[in-house]
């Protein structure tokens, strides 16, 4: 456990896990809760998973305080990923959409990075990629990102307005959504979610979904 | 025996989940399709969680021909749970299901909360499926009722074969922030760790009045537990709320439930079935 | 206003906690005396608690003679809770309360799972004791039925003034050792947290079909759960199995329901009823 | 906490609390339990509550688990207490029995005391009464008490059969009896017990009842 700004980075001994494809997640117990989290994987140094976590309600806050030594149950790596045969990437993050992104710079050898914060102490996160351009409201991702989007792959994750401004400058950008889930490997359809017409679970059809 | 209970795992999204089981039973299957309820679907709670999916699923017509092939498969047996709001949607969904060789046995949700339509009696749906199969038809019950054993013994008169103990109850979770309902269809089942010394009664008072094979669910989370429902009467049970925090459960269930009935000189599971009730006979007699 | 729920206090063993609550609530009287059930009567579970009591009292005529000129002694508004097995009983325990000035309002119990003799219809019951008295008529509904919001449209149709919801559901514990149900009675009333989401949807969706006042209560611990109590549509919260290991509650659970209100930036608990259909208002309209 | 042979000694501040009677209880938080248990005062010293546990169940052994500096709600004292204007006072402990004595004895002046236990780790409890005469099965306490019960005015707390026994020899004894108690104060009427053809609630009637 250290704290990174406002987050949390939460580092779990590997087990047995395969650390996935970038922008997969894992579903994590949070003690003293029924179910478990959703959480996508920010870093795999060898050895370990490590996940970053904004406190926003009991789970997440109880895993913010999670005493080094402890067992958690953890399951994936789970859903799609995002696609990484893009020819010019930027990722854009906001808040702690930020999350998925050091695991995928990693994979994509250090792309450019757009990251947008509701505060400075948020904005420390940005240690965690530390060539991203950031910036902090009132100033939105989608300022700086009009005039980069044209020479790039867009993948971004953070907040659903946000994802809806990506969407509207970048219509091919790979968004990573969010959706309650309690299951997060198909069993309990909570997590539907509405997809060209159709009825998808998120956490097998996505996060992941192209704009278009 | 270790089940899945309905719509908490779908065997072809999971099937090593599935295969771990002694038998699948599927979401509940509709005579047409339907999209279901619209988010938010599911919510914690404090020792349980509530869901309002409403039934999401392809319609019987897909289930057969397109799902039913996969699942068999996986090499479990097959049961199907089967749903609507007429005695003729449980005619017509049992006809569907009758000359299928890979469905064991068929499952009549009698009780899903988040269908706001008045189902007709329970008798009366059991009498209409009836007719329509040979199959084994267990008549899934929920906990609202003034006396659930007395619609035991009525579905039991009208030709069930089995019961399955509890469905969900009907709950309410508000948002921290807003106190509005946190479900978008505001009220729905409320499943888990709480529901369990309910679902316990109904199994143990159903078993009492009917003598009819349970397949017990409610909270189920332990062999513990699983050991508890098999006592109460039931002699089969179901995992559903633990499966989401746990796709591992059922062999550890099952691994754990073992060692509860060694440690009390048991040899299988069928020799727990309704021991609770045994002082209470002796005492009768 | 915070209420204690019927059969948890009594206010001539503990009167400085009577003292703390805005009224007090009598452990539910029936015609003649009554010894209750045999022990065990009491087990806990994981989240909440059972109860076998069996309503032991010492009848109406006990009641008035001796008790109640003790409890107007406390100086606190006093509801007495009513219960039998026949809406005659309900009639006759009315006509006994209605003259004295000492009673402020009547609860009918139509609830109680540890009476085995099946009671008739709610309505039924509520014609009967209207019929005998003018006082405020609360009916106490168990959450076990299909319907909850139409068996209290029943019930206004009859004549009550106001709903208390909600009482136990039915529950089974089996002992550790010997798995047979630790109880006397066998199965018995749960109560306490895990029944709260329950609750909260039976005063939600009552105080939709109904609006009428309603004593809300089933799990509450803290003030937060209050004010989803009054949030939900309560105009009271009661407190129950809470008081068995905080005789404090009352004025804790007081302090942090004001606590709540104000960072909500509202002056008093009336202001939070029914604040949870706001949104659902407006979407309709 | 300290071990106490097959106990646990908890010893909790005793903030605004008065001790009580010898032979009145507390009932005691049980860590993560909804139901606080009911727990005779064992010990009063300066300052201080001490109770004396058995690890029975889930409360109990919650109980015996509690950390240093971990705050615990108690409310009592509750119930009856001893009779103590008795002129030649005997104290009979059975097993977790013993709880009770210690604060009896100190408000006696160490009259007599006879203990049985079910073995000898059970019986190095006897420590908190040193001049304590102690039985392990299979010898029962009635063996020696037969002989001493004429002389004496008999107090005694232990498991059922052991408090029948007693009766049986000691008819004008004062027994402490157990009862599950949810509330301890009144409030809940669930322990009630027959006593001479009518119903009482041992919390507030009891836990201590003459013999006769
Ligand atoms: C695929 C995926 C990956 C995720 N990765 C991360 C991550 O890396 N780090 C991280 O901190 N969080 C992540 N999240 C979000 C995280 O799972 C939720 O914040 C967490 O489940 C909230 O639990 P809680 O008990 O703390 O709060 P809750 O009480 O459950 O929620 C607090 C508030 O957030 C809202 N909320 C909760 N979950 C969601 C959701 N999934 N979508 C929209 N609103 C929601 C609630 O309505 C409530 O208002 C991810 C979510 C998904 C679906
Ligand atoms: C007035 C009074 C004073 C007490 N003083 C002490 C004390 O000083 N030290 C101490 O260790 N214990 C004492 N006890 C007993 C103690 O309260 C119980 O052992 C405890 O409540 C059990 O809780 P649990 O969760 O550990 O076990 P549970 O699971 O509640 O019980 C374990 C087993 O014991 C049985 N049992 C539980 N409570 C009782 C009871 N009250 N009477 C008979 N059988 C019961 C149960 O049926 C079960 O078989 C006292 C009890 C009373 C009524
Ligand atoms: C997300 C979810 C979906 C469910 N869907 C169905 C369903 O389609 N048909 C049905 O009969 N029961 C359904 N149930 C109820 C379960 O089968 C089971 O009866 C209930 O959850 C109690 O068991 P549990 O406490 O172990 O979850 C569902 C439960 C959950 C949590
Ligand atoms: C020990 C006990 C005794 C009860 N006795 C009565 C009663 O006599 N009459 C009644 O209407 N409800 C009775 N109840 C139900 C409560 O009034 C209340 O409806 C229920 O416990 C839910 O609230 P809670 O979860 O806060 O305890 C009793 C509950 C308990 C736990
Ligand atoms: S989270 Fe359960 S189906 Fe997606
Ligand atoms: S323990 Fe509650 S009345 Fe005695």
């Amino acid at each position: 456990m250290e704290g990174v700004g406002a987050y949390t980075l939460l580092r779990v001994e590997r087990g047995g896990l395969e650390p996935g494809v970038p922008g997969q997640f894992f579903m994590v117990e949070a003690p003293g809760r029924l179910l478990p989290r959703p959480m996508s994987l920010c870093l795999a140094p060898a050895g370990e998973l490590g996940f970053l976590l904004e406190g926003v309600g009991p789970g997440t806050r109880a895993l913010c305080e999670v005493e080094p030594g402890e067992r958690l149950y953890v399951f994936g790596p789970l859903g799609n990923g995002f696609r990484l045969d893009v020819e010019r990437p930027l990722l854009v993050g906001g808040g702690i959409g930020i999350a998925p992104f050091p695991y995928v710079a990693q994979a994509l050898g250090d792309p450019p990075v757009l990251l947008g914060f509701r505060s400075e102490r948020h904005a420390e996160a940005a240690v965690l990629l530390p060539n991203a351009a950031v910036v902090v409201e009132p100033t939105y991702v989608t300022e700086p990102l009009a005039e980069l989007v044209e020479d790039h792959d867009v993948l971004a994750c953070g907040p659903e307005p946000m994802l809806e401004a990506v969407r509207a400058l970048a219509p091919t950008a790979q968004l990573a959504w969010e959706a309650p889930m309690a299951c997060g490997y198909g069993a309990c359809y909570g997590c539907s979610v509405e997809i060209d017409g159709v009825l998808k679970r998120l956490c097998i059809d996505g996060p992941i979904l192209e704009a278009a | 025996m270790i089940l899945n209970a309905s719509g908490c795992l779908d065997a072809l999204a999971a099937p090593e989940v599935a295969r771990s089981l002694d038998a699948f039973v599927t979401k509940t299957v509709t005579p047409q399709p339907r999209q279901g309820n619209r988010p938010v679907r599911i919510a914690e709670t404090e020792h349980g969680m509530l869901n309002s999916i409403g039934l999401e699923n392809p319609g019987i017509e897909a289930l057969v021909a397109e799902k039913l092939p996969r699942l068999v498969e996986l090499g479990v047996p097959i049961w199907v749970s089967v749903g609507g709001f007429a005695a003729t949607d449980f005619a017509e969904l049992c006809a569907a299901l009758d000359e299928r060789d890979e469905v064991t046995a068929i499952e009549l949700n009698l009780s899903c909360p988040n269908v706001d339509e008045a189902p007709e009696s329970a008798a009366e749906i059991v009498v209409a499926a009836r007719a329509e199969t040979r199959k084994p038809l267990y008549a899934k019950l929920s906990p609202a009722a003034a006396d659930v054993a007395e619609v035991a013994r009525a579905v039991q008169a009208a030709g069930a074969d089995g019961l399955s103990l509890v469905n969900t109850m009907r709950g309410l979770v508000l948002d921290t922030h807003s106190l509005e309902p946190t479900l978008g269809t505001e009220t729905g089942g409320y499943s888990g760790p709480a529901l369990k010394p309910i679902a316990l009664a109904a199994v143990f008072r159903c078993y009492r009045a009917t003598g009819m094979p349970i397949v017990g669910m409610g909270g189920i989370t332990t062999g513990r537990d699983a050991l508890e429902f098999l006592a109460a009467g039931a002699s089969v049970v179901a995992l559903g709320t633990v499966l989401f925090a746990d796709p591992e459960a059922p062999a550890r269930v099952q691994a754990e439930l073992m060692t509860e009935l060694s440690a009390r000189g048991l040899d299988q599971p069928e020799d727990a079935c309704g021991i609770s009730h045994r002082a209470a006979a002796t005492t009768v007699a």
